[in-house]
Order: C-alpha cells, then sequence, then structure tokens
C-alpha cells in the first residue's frame, strides 16, 4: 500500500482529510465524509487491504456520528471515518464489503437505532426480541451534546493538549486535597 | 428467539436445526449457535448472543473514566491485565501522562504472564472439547503457577485490576523476580511433555488439519485478529505493527503459520508460548529501578475533548478501546472492540457445510471468552 | 502404497509416546490441595474484603470520616458517616458500612486512604448463606478483632 | 462345579449362575468405576475420589444409593415403553455372555460349543438399546448418539470377527474352554498379534469407549445418547457398559491370552480364576488408560480407520492363517 496513492483516492470521497498525532489519540488519519461514500470507501480500503477495526456510533446532535475504524496489516495506519447519520436514522450498510461489520451494525442497531439500508439481517443480536426499541446507549433527554463538543479543541492537536491539561487540573487536585 | 428458528426451518424441508447451547460444553459460556444440519453436516449457522450482556460501555458513561478500570478486568477474565493496560494507556494518552519506565517493565512482564496463562488455559480446554481430558489438567498445573505468582503481586487471582492510570498499583520484589524465573524454566521444561501428548498426537492432527479454513482476505473482511490471523501466515502482531508500552525494546518473533486451517492456530498459540517467555525474560534482565506510579496524577482526570483510540494485543486479537469525550473526567462514549467478537462473526462462513465435530473444534480453535462478546 | 503404511507406523508411535507421558504421571505425585482438609498459606498481599486497621499505638483505627473512599468507590459500596463530637478534634467515625455484593476488589478505596486505615483483610472463606452476610460492619469488625 | 452337574437340576444351576453373573456384573461395576475413577485422578495429578472411606473406597457404594433414590425423568415427548425400555435391554443381555465364560478349567457356567457366537450375538444386542434409548429420547443429540453408535458398532463388529475368526480355524472349534486349553504351550497372542492388536482397536470401539466414544462425545453430543437419562435408568446404561468392557476383555483373555492358564497356586484349588481375572483387568486398565490419554476420533476418521485399515488388515491375517493351517 502506497499510503500517498491512498490519500489522494481518499480525497475524492472525504470533506476532510486531517492527520493526527498517534502519539496522542491513537490513530493516524481522521477522515471526514458524506453519509453516501460509507461504501465506496469501504470499497476502496478493502482493496487497499485495510481491514475492519470496528464501528460504532456516538449519540451527538444534531444527527448520530457513525465512526467507522480501518487499520492496516503490514504498516502503521490506523483510519477513523466519521459520518453521520440522515435525518431518520438511517444510513447504507457496508456489511456486504466489510462482512465483518454485519454484526457490528447490528449491535449499533440495537444500542443505538441506527437502520442500516439494505442490511441483509437486521435482527436484535445483543437485546432480546421485546426490547428492540430499547436503544440503551443513546443519551438521555439534555445530555446530548452538539457535535463540536467533541472535536479536539485545536485543529492541530499534535502537543497540544498537555500543556493544556496540567494547569486545568491542577486546582481540581488540590482542591480534592483541601477536602481530605 | 422464536423468528431465528424459523428463519432457518423455512428454508428447506428435510433440514432440521439443533440448537447448540446457550449451555453447552463446548461453547464455553452462554453462547448459542443455531445449527441447521442435514445429516451431521451443519449446512447454516446462527450465533445468537447476549444472554450474558452486561452494557459495560453504558456503565462507563456514567462515571469517572478511572473508575472504569475494574470493569475492564472483567470483560476478559482470561486477558484482564492486559485489557488494564488497553485502558490505562487511553487514559495515558488523553491526559499526556508520562509512565515511569520501571512501571512500564512490570506490566510487561505482568501482560505477557497473563497472556501465558490465557494461552495455557484456552490450551487444556481447547483439548477438552476435542476429548482430551487430561491436559487440561497440566496445563491448569502450570496455570497456577502464574496464577500464584500474580496473586502475590495484585492480589487477586483472574479479574486483576492492578493497572492505574500512571503506573501499577503495587511495586514488584526480588521473590517476584525468582518466582517468575523459576517458571520460565518449568514451562520449558513442560514443552516436551505437551509436545509428545498432544501435538503430535495422530489423533489430533486428524482432528484439527484442514478444518476451518481461513485466508487473509477473508480475515480482512471479517476484521479476524490475533493467532487465527498469524495462522493465515501475515504476521499482525500489534505488539510489533504499533508498539505500545515498550514493545520495540524486546526482541521477540511472530509465530506464524501458512494454512490458515484449526492446527494453524493451534501451532501458532503454542509457539506463543516460548515468546512471551523471552519476553518476560529480557524484560526481567532490564528491568530498571524507580517508581512505579507517576509523580503527578491528578486526582480528577480531565479528559480534553476529541476522540482517542488504544489498541493492544490480547490473546485473542487486536484490542481496541475508543473513547469520545467532551472534556470532562467522564466519557462521552466508550467503545470497546473486542477481538472476540469479530472473530466469531466468522463462524457462519467457516463452519458452513462442516461435520458438528469440526464446528466443534472450529469454534475451539477461536478461543472464545464470551463474556468479550457479551461485554 | 507406502505413505498407507508410514502413515499407519508413525500414527501408532504418537500413540504410544502419548501412553508413555501418562504412564508417568500415573506415578508421579499429586499436585493438587484437598482444599477443607489442607490449606494452603495465603499470599499476605492478597485483596480480600477492605478492613480497618486496628493499629498498636492508639488500639483503634485512625478513620476521620473524611469519605475520600466512599467518593472513590466505582460500585459506591462503602458507607461513612462521621459526627462532631465535643473535646474530639476532627469527626468521629460512626457508621462505616461496606456492601461486599458490589465491592469489584480494585482497591481504590485503600489507595486513597490518607490516614492508611483502610487495608486489605485476609479472609478468603467467604461464602454465606444470605445478603446480609456480606454487609460488613467495618467499626464492629475492628472492635471485636485482637 | 461338577458336584453341581450330578446332584443339582439344570434349573437350580442356572439360578446360581445367574446369581454369580449378577454378582460380577455388580463387582465389577464397583470395582472399574472406583479404578477407573483413582486412575484418572493419577493420571491426571490428582488423588481421585478421597472423602467417603478410606481414600474414597466407598464412593462408588455411595454414588450407587444416590442414583438409586434419584427421580426417574420422562422427557414430555419421549416414546415412554421404549424409553423405559432401552436401560434395561443395555443391561439385562450381559449377563448370558458371563455363563458360558471359562473363568478356570472348572469354573463356567455352560461350556456351549457355540461359545463364541454367543458372545458375540448377545454382545451386539447393545447396540439396539443404544438406539432405542437414543431414538425413544426424541432429543437431537440423542438420535445423533445413537446412529453414530450404530454405523460404528455395525462397522467395527467385522474386523472383531474376523480377528476372532483366525482363531478358530486354528483350533477348530467355537467352544471358549478348548480354546482357551489349545494354548497350552504358547498364547496366540504371540502367534497372532495382529489379529489381537486389532480386535484391541475394535474391543475399544464396540464399547464406545474414548478415543472412540462417539456416541457419547460430550463436548460435541453433550452426553449423546444418554443425554436425557437420570436415575437408575442411567446407571444401567453405565452397568452394562462396565459389564461389555468385562465381556470383550474376557474374550481377548480367552482367545489371545491363555484364559486361566498360569502358573498354578499352591493354596488354591482354582487358582485359573486368579489369573483369569488378572488378564481381564490387566485390559481393562489398558481401556482405562488410553480412555484418559487420547483425544476423540472424528466420526468419518473412525469408519475410515476401520474400512481401509482393519477389515483389510484382519482379511490378509486371516488368509495367511488358513493357508499355514492347510499347509501345517
Amino acid at each position: 500500500m502506497d499510503i500517498n496513492k491512498v490519500k489522494k483516492q481518499w480525497q475524492g470521497l472525504t470533506t476532510a482529510i486531517e492527520e493526527v498525532d498517534y502519539a496522542v489519540s491513537g490513530y493516524d488519519y481522521n477522515l471526514s465524509l458524506e453519509r453516501d461514500k460509507v461504501r465506496d470507501l469501504a470499497v476502496l480500503m478493502l482493496d487497499e487491504g485495510f481491514y475492519l477495526v470496528g464501528l460504532m456510533a456516538v449519540h451527538v446532535a444534531p444527527a448520530i456520528e457513525m465512526v467507522y475504524q480501518f487499520a492496516y496489516h503490514e504498516s502503521r495506519c490506523r483510519v477513523m471515518a466519521r459520518t453521520s447519520v440522515d435525518e431518520n436514522g438511517e444510513i447504507a450498510t457496508i456489511s456486504d464489503i466489510f462482512q465483518g461489520a454485519n454484526w457490528h451494525e447490528r449491535e449499533v442497531r440495537d444500542l443505538h437505532g441506527v437502520v442500516f439500508i439494505d442490511h441483509p439481517y437486521l435482527h436484535p443480536l445483543i437485546l432480546a426480541e421485546e426490547d428492540v426499541d430499547l436503544k440503551p446507549l443513546l443519551k438521555a433527554e439534555g445530555k446530548v451534546k452538539n457535535v463540536d463538543a467533541i472535536r479536539r479543541k485545536p485543529p492541530e492537536p499534535a502537543p497540544e493538549p498537555k500543556p493544556k491539561v496540567v494547569p486545568e487540573v491542577k486546582p481540581e487536585a488540590t482542591k480534592n486535597q483541601e477536602q481530605s | 428467539m422464536s423468528m431465528d428458528i424459523e428463519v432457518l426451518e423455512d428454508s428447506s424441508h428435510h433440514r432440521y436445526v439443533l440448537n447448540m447451547g446457550p449451555q453447552h460444553p463446548s461453547t464455553h459460556g452462554v453462547l448459542r449457535v443455531l445449527l441447521e444440519l442435514e445429516g451431521e453436516y451443519a449446512m447454516h449457522l446462527l450465533p445468537v448472543l447476549g444472554y450474558g450482556h452486561r452494557c459495560h460501555e453504558k456503565i462507563a458513561e456514567f462515571k469517572p473514566a478511572k473508575s472504569f478500570m475494574p470493569n475492564t478486568a472483567r470483560m476478559d477474565y482470561l486477558g484482564a491485565l492486559i485489557y488494564n493496560h488497553g485502558f490505562a494507556q487511553l487514559l495515558e494518552k488523553a491526559v499526556g501522562i508520562e509512565v515511569p519506565e520501571r512501571a512500564e517493565y512490570i506490566r510487561v512482564i505482568t501482560s505477557e504472564l497473563n497472556r501465558i496463562q490465557s494461552h495455557l488455559l484456552w490450551y487444556g480446554a481447547y483439548l477438552l472439547d476435542l476429548g482430551a481430558f487430561t491436559p487440561i489438567m497440566y496445563a491448569f498445573d502450570d496455570r497456577e503457577h502464574i496464577l500464584d505468582i500474580l496473586e502475590d503481586v495484585t492480589g487477586s487471582r483472574l479479574t486483576y485490576c492492578y493497572f492505574r492510570v500512571g503506573g501499577v498499583s503495587k511495586d514488584i520484589d526480588e521473590k517476584f523476580v525468582t518466582k517468575t524465573r523459576a517458571f520460565i524454566d518449568r514451562l520449558r521444561s513442560r514443552y516436551s511433555l505437551y509436545e509428545t501428548l498432544v501435538n503430535g498426537n495422530v489423533i489430533l492432527e486428524n482432528r484439527l488439519n484442514d478444518v476451518g479454513d481461513l485466508n487473509p482476505h477473508t480475515c480482512n473482511r471479517y476484521g479476524i485478529t490475533g493467532p487465527l490471523l498469524r495462522g493465515t501466515g501475515v504476521a499482525y502482531d500489534i505488539r510489533r505493527a504499533e508498539p505500545y508500552s515498550i514493545y520495540s525494546q524486546f526482541d521477540f518473533e511472530i509465530p506464524t503459520a501458512t494454512k490458515g486451517d484449526c492446527m494453524a492456530s493451534f501451532m501458532v498459540r503454542f509457539r506463543e508460548l516460548e515468546q512471551s517467555l523471552r519476553i518476560i525474560e529480557q524484560a526481567l534482565d532490564g528491568l530498571p529501578e524507580g517508581p512505579v506510579m507517576a509523580a503527578k496524577v491528578p486526582k480528577k482526570l480531565n479528559i480534553p475533548a476529541g476522540d482517542y483510540n488504544s489498541s493492544v494485543e490480547s490473546p485473542r486479537g487486536e484490542l481496541s478501546f475508543y473513547l469520545v469525550s467532551d472534556g470532562t473526567d467522564v466519557p462521552y462514549r466508550l467503545k470497546v472492540r473486542t477481538p472476540s467478537y469479530s472473530n466469531l462473526s466468522v463462524v457462519p462462513e467457516m463452519c458452513q457445510g462442516m461435520l458438528i465435530s469440526d464446528v466443534v473444534s472450529a469454534m475451539g480453535a477461536l478461543d472464545l471468552v464470551i463474556p468479550e462478546i457479551d461485554r | 502404497m507406502k505413505s498407507y503404511f508410514s502413515e499407519l507406523f508413525r500414527g501408532a508411535w504418537s500413540l504410544i509416546l502419548g501412553l508413555k507421558v501418562t504412564i508417568k504421571a500415573m506415578f508421579s505425585p499429586i499436585v493438587t490441595c484437598q482444599y477443607p482438609r489442607e490449606k494452603l498459606e495465603i499470599t499476605p498481599n492478597y485483596r480480600g474484603h477492605i478492613d480497618l486497621v486496628k493499629f498498636a499505638d492508639t488500639g483503634t483505627h485512625k478513620c476521620i470520616s473524611c469519605g475520600s473512599c466512599m467518593r472513590e468507590c466505582p460500585s459506591d459500596c462503602i458507607v461513612v458517616e462521621g459526627e462532631k463530637r465535643e473535646g474530639v478534634k476532627g469527626k468521629v467515625c460512626v457508621v462505616f458500612n461496606l456492601d461486599f455484593t458490589k465491592c469489584s476488589l480494585c482497591g481504590a478505596c485503600v489507595e486513597v486512604c490518607p490516614t492508611k486505615t483502610l487495608d486489605y483483610s485476609n479472609d478468603y472463606e467467604l461464602a454465606g448463606y444470605e445478603r446480609a452476610n456480606f454487609h460488613f460492619d467495618l467499626l464492629k469488625r475492628v472492635e471485636e478483632r485482637e | 462345579m461338577e458336584i453341581f452337574n450330578s446332584l443339582l437340576p439344570e434349573l437350580i444351576r442356572i439360578v446360581v449362575c445367574a446369581v454369580c453373573g449378577a454378582v460380577i456384573v455388580f463387582g465389577n461395576a464397583l470395582v472399574m468405576g472406583y479404578a477407573e475413577r483413582k486412575l484418572a485422578g493419577r493420571i491426571m495429578l490428582r488423588p481421585g475420589p478421597m472423602e467417603v472411606g478410606f481414600h474414597g473406597l466407598y464412593q462408588l457404594v455411595v454414588d450407587g444409593l444416590k442414583l438409586m433414590g434419584k427421580q426417574l425423568v420422562i422427557p414430555v415427548n419421549a416414546d415412554k415403553p421404549l424409553y423405559m425400555l432401552a436401560p434395561l435391554l443395555a443391561f439385562a443381555p450381559v449377563f448370558v455372555p458371563l455363563l458360558v465364560l471359562p473363568f478356570s478349567e472348572k469354573i463356567q457356567g455352560f461350556d456351549l460349543d457355540i461359545g463364541m457366537l454367543v458372545i458375540l450375538a448377545f454382545a451386539s444386542i447393545n447396540v439396539l438399546a443404544i438406539l432405542i434409548g437414543g431414538w425413544s429420547s426424541n432429543n437431537k443429540y440423542s438420535l445423533f448418539g445413537a446412529i453414530r453408535s450404530v454405523a460404528q458398532n455395525v462397522a467395527y463388529e467385522i474386523p472383531m470377527l474376523i480377528s476372532l475368526l483366525a482363531i478358530v480355524f486354528m483350533t477348530n472349534t467355537f467352544s471358549l474352554k478348548e480354546i482357551a486349553a489349545a494354548q497350552s504351550p504358547v498364547w496366540f497372542v504371540v502367534i497372532q498379534p495382529l489379529a489381537f492388536l486389532i480386535y484391541i482397536v475394535a474391543m475399544v470401539a464396540e464399547t464406545n469407549r474414548a478415543p472412540f466414544d462417539l456416541p457419547e462425545a460430550e463436548s460435541e453430543l453433550t452426553a449423546g445418547f444418554h443425554t436425557e437419562y437420570s436415575g437408575m435408568s442411567f446407571s444401567l446404561f453405565v452397568l452394562g457398559e462396565y459389564a461389555n468392557m468385562f465381556i470383550v476383555c474376557s474374550v481377548a483373555t480367552v482367545f489371545f491370552l491363555g484364559g486361566s492358564s498360569g502358573i498354578p497356586l499352591p493354596f488354591f484349588e482354582y487358582t485359573g480364576i486368579v489369573w483369569f481375572l488378572m488378564k481381564v483387568y490387566l485390559l481393562m486398565f489398558f481401556l482405562v488408560w488410553i480412555r484418559w490419554t487420547y483425544p476423540r476420533t472424528r466420526f468419518d476418521q473412525l469408519m475410515n480407520f476401520c474400512w481401509k485399515y482393519l477389515i483389510p488388515f484382519s482379511l490378509v491375517n486371516l488368509l495367511i492363517t488358513v493357508v499355514m493351517v492347510k499347509l501345517v
């Protein structure tokens, strides 16, 4: 795999490619894409030899965000691709491309209620039949944060968080000690 | 789950459905697999999960991230320390805490002991699946030594909660080092026993060869990692591919096999025992002096907003903790990507058209830990 | 034809080797421990449920009812209450309950304790018939102890 | 025994034999149950039963009492009469072979001149019991166990018979007493080692023991054909299994290990029975030993092994024997 070549291909599919500092965030590339490009990206990733680490949903406003994680065997290249579901809570399945996504998507359906269009067998996997609409991982009313709240604050994250954290935390720590 | 059965039974009339589990000797926990049989051949498999789901991911959203540490140990009861490791590392990355070198060495030593322990239990339990009763007792005999060593330092025998954000909770002593070295010698002297009793046995060879074929492409499609993937010839190990902790300092091989069947992953796991021993040996030799906890670990861990991922190599494959933070000390969302979940998802494809006996041996080769799937 | 016989002999030989291993085991000493009859010595580092330490110098525990353990506990299984008494500096601990059914033995409470008055007990034979057997009153326990 | 021949009518003789048979069946089950658990324990580096009596000696008695006290659970959809019949059918026929076994020159119930055929015929009824038990339980696992058992036993009876037939050609008789007596200078195990090996393998498969315990195969079929059985009906299956083990090992002793021959002991008139039982239990020890050593074979491999190796070898062996007998 040539990463530059792959990057070029990503450009056609994504709205933003962000290189992330592995030492801080634990992955290399952060891709943002439109929801109708998810299947194209999956096909590309499979062709390039990536495997699907997992996919998950995050309940944020205005729409639930889907995060697909890919990684590569031969060299370190961990990719997060994120998109959001549409207003009906639907998104296209990638389980016919990455069969491993089948169960992950069923799990997301169970826990967040995201419906995957054209999924071959979207039955409850973890929940019981009668709890289909439980959606346990949806945040309670009022607890849902806006999508900006969970984004890394300085857009260039490299060494930023460290100096930011220390002063932020210190008063907390001393406060606790005072209490005890 | 009556619906599932209907789906299977509708497909054709002369086949019938066998319910394997949730209480079955070879599913190792509350996993249920519906088998659609034609004679003794499984034409269609449908795993049914969720009997022991504890919703750890939801629990994580309710309390400070630091308090989630004991829960990680309960996801995979065989790789508790490795789960500890992944989670501690995640928070250290996110908050930016430097772990002292001695703590990293201790983490590696105990994690590798944990890995050996997990492999030994799998070894015995797998042989039990294949109908050999004795090897599990020999494997347990060895495993007890590890548990004693780990109990001495962590205080518990199974669901360890030993790692802390910023280090480990307790320093190891000279006794630990001598006991571990004695164990290394002991396990090495036991290889010949395992090899003659089990690995070379013609019945075992016939049971495992050419059963449960996988290839690298299938592994990519299903996200299979760990010994199963290495059994197909791909030398992918997170300890080498994305060296975390201090794994880059050690000299160890990644055992691979090429055939991708049960025998391949069996031998890969068996040979990983030796590699783990080598890592432990090197770590014990290079063990530095110093503190085992980072000097400044804030009491309240405010995680800067953003998302963080931490991947480690669990005995069963890639384990990823993915945390989304909104800037508070309570995770906004924590996703645990457990290896068994993806590994098990290949079963319907891998076991299609197999004899029941082969389904048992193929599922045993996945080294399933059900609480990890129903996390 | 050649492989037919060589396979047979190789297989038979591997079976004989296996028999040799087990017969050797038959005459080697047993490794298990007959638990209720004999007991293994438990390591002093064993993490049982928590207990209040009885200090030799004061003859009792040193809990100042700060509540750090209560706050640190991930499963909320500790209840500490203190009250202000006249003539005594600080608070006096009047309630220290542990709900062991919820405890996950993580050890956070012991590590956070400012006076080091919390420690793990070495008690591991904890089987009981009812839930109430696992609701420990640690203050009572520390008084009853030697 | 000659006294009985002259003084008592045949009927009483049968009753005495039946009582002796019962003693053997139950005594053997006790001894073997205990020995199996002890040996399994020793092989696994643990002590085995230790609690009841000295070194757990009464364990099996207590277990038996417990099983007798247990409820007989009959599944709702089971075929009741057949379900109840199966354990009896597994247990009852084992008495007949005991009647014709020559425990020593003087101790033998009946010396039939078709002794070998009687044993083989009655030993095969066991398969029917397993089939009926597995089918009538109305449990899919049981059914699988039953089907496997039938296929396996039918296949393995062929090499068993053929290997024994080689001995019959040499001795020219079906009478067990005469076959045992024919081995006075050398045991047939020396002359017919191949037949002996084939018989041993077939014997393990016939008694459904590991590594050929496919009808039970508890990691695949939970408990196979006796999944649904409980209490005494379960223990009848176990009794039948141990009695069958005793019978096949006795046959091996009679055909290959010289029956009751051995150095006569000075203090006991019926020395033969001591030697006989010693040989039988040595073989039984071997059965236990291999059970706790090997993994289980797969069903198709089991059948392959029979058709690919055992039957051709036993046929060649038979052919050579016939030629040799003709020439000598």
